[in-house]
């Protein structure tokens, strides 16, 4: 991969009120989650970036390709960019079958009617939505049309994957599948992807980096873990409170990959993600007995005041984030270079396969 | 029927003229409305003759309707307001005779005959009638259902040519508008049209067109909101000054 | 292929060719007119008596009728598209009746039905006096009874392309039909509206056939500016195109002027 | 207030009226028509000679009048209500023209335009030897002159009215602007285009001044029902009455028949 | 109140291969959630009820009124139905202002343009949007979309409140908010309000009860609480596990209203609403030392297996719901009747104004 691969996107515009200025540095294969309340400007930036919008001033280039640069007056329209979107509100055709709808990219990008089908089909089907192939999109619920728009974008490979909230409208479990479809594409997707999202599992699952915007700015930026162990705000220390491993499963145990051993509730085999919140961590002074299956030795490494809470880093195997109360701090003297015990029990970790 | 209608005042001008004054006294003064429903060949011919038949009678208003005779017809058979009624054609107005629309006998005030219109140049080199059975030339001729198509069936039959058409009009105008324009080569008009269009076309007589003399009957229509005043019109345009008028539009006299 | 703005004019050549040839179609005849027009003549013919009575009589009644299909057509539009009352299709046919007539028969047909002696026209006439034939009212109606199908199909096809979601939403928050209607419907297919507007202005303007028969050929009171054109072709032809290019060029105006107002209003 | 079925015949008496009074304007004139017909003469008349060829030719140039117009006048559409080529308004009131030029008029026009000696048919006369006028050509011409712009306008409004985010949608999913036209704009609008083309198609089949002119009158080659109802109502208006009710008879059927077909399609 | 006020609901309808069949009451005053995965038939349940959907067979009425009832030939139209919806896609009128959409209801239902735009503007303000008044929808994200979506219903104060997904589209602060807001409006709220979420917190928070539909059916339906501890299937104990508890803030401790007394993280003050979800309970044989805020001793008062989690419903001051591993009640001897130390993080429990 040259220097340049991957999405490279200085991003202004004005519309009315709003403005947005943002920059945004995606590489090739990596995920980019956009974080921020509503209207902080994350439907705007994708639009900037699918073409739908023309910037004010700025630049996006993709790979080698300069997509927008209006000091340049280049402007590349929206067909002619390599991008799949996912809208916020599904946008599928109304007049064709939800075969038709996930098929119409492929065709339209060269594919035969029959191989255009026979794609779709096969994304249908990973979504499980293989049923509802000859629906009207009209009749499809909230949460099955919202797959289908996923399936329509992921149909034609583009090099740049633009997710509009992609999970909002499905429930619990269908959510924890498509989550994983979702990431065994993006896995070996080798381009890139700008994730919006609200949900900070799916970010901190599915991205590399997160960039928070608010009113128009980006206010932090950085990788998951970066963002998590220091967030700048309390809101942004919500949003993005995990702890999250990778590790191999078996039955309720998981070898992390790097290297230490966690119990986990719901049977599993095979690669899968861990994750629980800094809050789900508690310290103890000495090894405590009782129903947490996790506990291990770790040293205060950090210390981060947000609000009442505190979020510390501490290292160990595995390293682990924990937000305790400013009254725990004191009760249990966490000072950096403490050595306390963290215990995290086995319900509280969420295994999604990976 | 209507040939031996020529009553009243002597026909030179100068009576006519004077006759109006002359006649106040014994005729009730004339007042209101008369609403006159005419052929559309007779717009300006009968334009003015309002305007004088006006200043003639100055407590009257004429009020002019101009359209086809059929259209005009069945508006006065359904009704219309219509105080006189000039057709262009005589089987429409025994028409609306058997449907009794009209009040007493309709009465001719002119006639018409047939002439060939050419574009300007000739460009078809036409001399005669024999050159509507040339199927090499654009020919247009009115259809027969229309006056002027049946009065050309006519002069057609008398002269022995089975005409090549290539398209049968409603009416001589879009015969002529198709020879102003060039269109056709020839088409079959009336001499009144001939007169109208100028130097836009030019027109070229012909023996046979005295076998079919178009007859232009005139007539007061049945309940007329003012009698009165449609007798008098009637008059005035069969009298010296209309014929007057018609003649210089190209019409022949009754 | 590289430009700035996106939906910019960037048109696919498949759809421009075609869209051009229409254009000259419709232009290149225009064209001819324009080419053969006296023009050296223009001045005294608009100056001629009758030409602006004419041409205020054409805009009053097409605006008028207009208006009456706006009033009748909307709703009836929207019997057609939204109700379920049987035999629908065969009322929708029968709108388009008066689009297939041969406009000097539908004058007919307005005679017979609201003529003095007409099937409805008998009794208005010896119940209230009224006789509609040869009045402006009867140039207002003939335009409207040629003119009014045009905006009716036209505002009923925008209704079926129209969400009936939005219909039902404003149904759950208490409005009755006429309200939702009036507040979602119409402002919501008012693109159609405005085209079964201008479709129905204009064939009402240029109306020749029904009105000639229904409401008779008097200046100043029936006579609008086809009419006139009518009679200006028997006599002098030039005038009748001159006449025509006049009324072209108001209502080109007009309706320029008009959807300047109104694509501001709706864009 | 109580009833069965949603949405269904509740109709409210506001627009009921105004529907009522605009269907009763549109069928009374009709109506007079019938009741005045002579039933008795009416199978001699339909069984008179020219009256079938003119029935198919009218049904045949009307269907191919359309046929162009569809193919012309739907990308002009689109172009009108999506590009952004300047003067646009300007060029969307030029599409009005025809609906607005007194039809004989019109075809005055399209004789100096594409006539023999018109402005682009005495290129085509001299060049490749063609002559349109007098031809079946020419009906087809004359008619889709007098009839695409109300297809243009009623497009270009159901274009308006849709919404432009599901071409963005086409767009990003790599559809050029031809693939989207064809796949989602149409599809989308296409209860619109139906509109337009019935009344392309009704407007067609009625049309008589710019046909006569600019095509003549020649049975089984130019001459149309309405030619020929035009000439029957010079000798036997009853004629007339009856060859044009053949012909209301005939539309209304194929117009039953086209939406029930379409109707299903869209549902 | 009689015992017929509220909403009776017997709702039996067929779309295409989908057959929905469920019986529902909704007693005027509270309110019910509709959980379920995608396509389940909630949306369509609330169509019904709204009128937008005949019934096949089966019966609705509110409180003395039948809305619908196929077989006596009865139905009201949607317009004469005193009910407000939220729509799962908001359906905003895209011609009105967000001010006179949310005035809409009120002037159909008979107030002046003056006072509907009183009113709407009040609803505006308080769902934080009051700068937005004149926007157009257009305009909106798809978060303030939905905030204003629910403006509208709120405003018409409807005898039956029908809310498809209220929440989904907002951020998580907002999310918090927007909450509390429909909360304090329900609570007070005299009419029947049906809530389809699919998060467990809203449904909890919010809801009197709990129906969870699988394929058009209900197959668990009681109140939070009951459905909490006795989960028929994995599915409904992992969408509605939580415990809930209502007290006063003062700082960072509550006192709860049933007496007892627990730490949180963040400051609060007045009545609040407090949730954790049952995997955060740790539980101990002995009271740990240690970062939880939070020890009581409890006596295990039952035990459900979902999988190879354990639901334990526990008695105590307060009485609380624990989810731990099968191996965690191996080591622990957790059967009914003993006594352990229940123990929680105080930054595991979430905060909400009440
Ligand atoms: N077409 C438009 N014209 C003017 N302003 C707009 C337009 N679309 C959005 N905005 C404004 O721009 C801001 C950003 O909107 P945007 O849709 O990008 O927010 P968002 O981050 O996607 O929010 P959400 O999470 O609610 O979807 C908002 O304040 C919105 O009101
Ligand atoms: N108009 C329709 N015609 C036929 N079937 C429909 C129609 N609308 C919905 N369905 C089907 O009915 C079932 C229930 O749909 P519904 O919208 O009620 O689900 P839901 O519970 O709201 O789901 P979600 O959480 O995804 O919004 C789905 O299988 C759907 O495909
Ligand atoms: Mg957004
Ligand atoms: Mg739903």
């Amino acid at each position: 991969m040259s220097s340049t691969s991957g999405l490279q996107g200085q991003l202004r515009v004005r519309r009315a009120e709003f403005t947005l200025d943002l920059v945004l540095a995606v590489p090739a294969g990596s995920v980019t989650a956009l974080l921020g309340p509503n209207g902080a400007g994350k439907t705007t930036s994708l639009s900037l970036l699918a073409g739908l919008l023309p910037l004010d001033t700025g630049r996006v280039s993709l790979d080698d390709t300069v997509l927008d640069d209006p000091g340049a007056g280049v402007f590349l329209a929206p067909e002619r960019r390599p991008v799949g979107v996912v809208f916020q509100d599904y946008l599928l055709f109304p007049h064709l079958s939800v075969l038709d709808n996930v098929a119409f990219g492929p065709r339209s990008r060269g594919a035969g009617r029959r191989a255009a089908r026979v794609i779709a089909q096969r994304w249908l089907e990973r979504l499980g939505l293989g049923e509802h192939a000859s629906a009207r999109p009209r009749r499809l619920s909230g949460g099955q049309a919202q797959r289908v728009a996923i399936a329509r974008a992921l149909a034609t490979d583009p090099r740049l994957l633009l997710l509009d909230e992609p999970l909002a409208a499905l429930d619990a479990s269908t959510r924890v599948e498509v989550r994983s479809e979702l990431r065994r594409h993006l896995r070996d997707y080798p381009g890139a992807t700008v994730l919006v999202t609200h949900d900070p599992l799916d970010a901190m699952v599915l991205a590399d980096q997160i960039v928070v915007i608010e009113g128009g700015r980006a206010v932090q930026q950085g990788s998951p873990a970066e963002v998590a162990r220091h967030p700048r705000t309390a809101y942004v220390a919500r949003l993005v409170g995990l702890n999250l491993y990778r590790g191999r499963a078996s039955g309720t145990t998981v070898e992390l990959d790097e290297g230490a051993r966690l119990a986990v509730g719901p049977a599993h085999s095979g690669p899968v993600f861990l994750a629980f919140p800094p809050s789900a961590v508690a310290l103890h002074r000495a090894r405590p007995d009782g129903s947490p299956r996790n506990c291990w030795p770790v040293t205060v490494a950090g210390l981060e005041q947000q609000g009442n809470l505190v979020r510390l880093a501490l290292a160990g195997h595995p390293a682990v984030l924990a937000d305790v109360t400013a009254a725990a701090v004191a009760a249990l003297d966490l000072v950096p270079g403490a050595k306390v015990w963290a215990a995290v029990k086995a319900t509280e970790i969420e295994v999604y396969p990976g | 029927s209507t040939s031996g209608a020529a009553a009243g005042p002597s026909a030179s001008p100068k009576g006519a003229l004077a006759s109006p004054t002359s006649d106040r006294p014994s005729v009730p003064a004339l007042s209101g409305n008369v609403v006159v429903f005419a052929a559309a060949s007779l717009t300006k011919t009968f334009t003015d003759l309002a305007h004088s038949f006006e200043s003639a009678h100055p407590g009257v208003h004429v009020q002019l309707s101009f359209g086809g005779s059929p259209t005009l017809a069945q508006q006065i058979e359904q009704g219309a307001p219509a105080d006189v009624f000039a057709s262009a054609d005589q089987a429409v107005m025994a028409q609306a005779v058997k449907a009794a629309a009209i009040a007493g006998t309709p009465q001719t005030f002119a006639t018409n005959v047939l002439e060939i219109a050419v574009p300007v140049g000739n460009p078809g080199h036409v001399t005669s009638l024999a050159a509507f059975a040339d199927p090499s030339l654009r020919i247009a001729v009115c259809a027969v259902q229309v006056p002027c198509g049946a009065a050309s069936a006519k002069v057609f039959a008398v002269a022995g040519i089975t005409p090549r058409p290539d398209t049968l009009e409603q009416d001589v105008t879009a015969v002529l508008t198709k020879v102003e324009l060039g269109e056709v080569d020839a088409g079959l008009v009336y001499r009144t049209d001939v007169a109208v269009a100028g130097a836009k076309v030019l027109g070229i007589p012909f023996p046979q067109s005295g076998a079919a003399v178009n007859i232009y009957p005139i007539a007061q229509v049945a309940h007329a909101p003012n009698p009165a005043a449609a007798v008098a019109f009637i008059d005035y345009v069969r009298g010296p000054i209309g014929r007057q008028a018609l003649a210089q539009a190209g019409f022949g006299s009754p | 292929m590289r430009r700035r703005q996106p939906g910019a004019s960037g048109v696919p050549v498949i759809l421009l060719v075609p869209a051009l040839v229409g254009l000259a179609f419709l232009v290149i005849p225009l064209l001819g007119l324009l080419v053969r027009t006296p023009w050296s003549s223009l001045p005294g013919q608009l100056a001629a008596p009758g030409v602006r009575s004419a041409l205020q009589l054409s805009l009053v009644s097409a605006t008028l009728a207009t208006a009456v299909s706006l009033v009748l057509g909307v709703p009836l539009a929207w019997v057609l598209a939204r109700s379920r009352v049987p035999g629908r299709s065969m009322l929708r046919a029968l709108v388009t009746v008066p689009l297939v007539l041969p406009p000097v028969v539908g004058g007919v047909a307005l005679l017979l039905g609201l003529g003095r002696r007409g099937v409805l026209g008998q009794y208005l006439f010896s119940w209230f006096g009224i006789s509609l034939p040869f009045s402006t009212a009867a140039v207002v109606l003939a335009e409207a009874f040629v003119a009014m199908p045009f905006l009716v199909v036209a505002v009923e096809g925008a209704l079926r392309a129209a969400d009936q979601r939005y219909e039902q939403a404003a149904a759950t928050l208490g409005a009755d039909r006429w309200t939702t209607f009036r507040r979602v419907t119409v402002p919501m297919v008012a693109p159609g509206i405005v085209s079964g507007a201008v479709l129905c202005w204009a064939r009402a303007l240029g109306e020749f056939g029904a009105t000639i028969t229904f409401a008779g050929n008097f200046p100043g009171r029936t006579q609008t500016v086809p009419l006139a054109v009518y009679l200006a072709l028997q006599t002098d032809p030039q005038a009748a195109i001159v006449l025509s290019l006049l009324m072209l060029s108001v209502s080109v105006l007009v309706l320029v002027g008009l959807r300047g107002r109104w694509a501001g209003g709706l864009a």
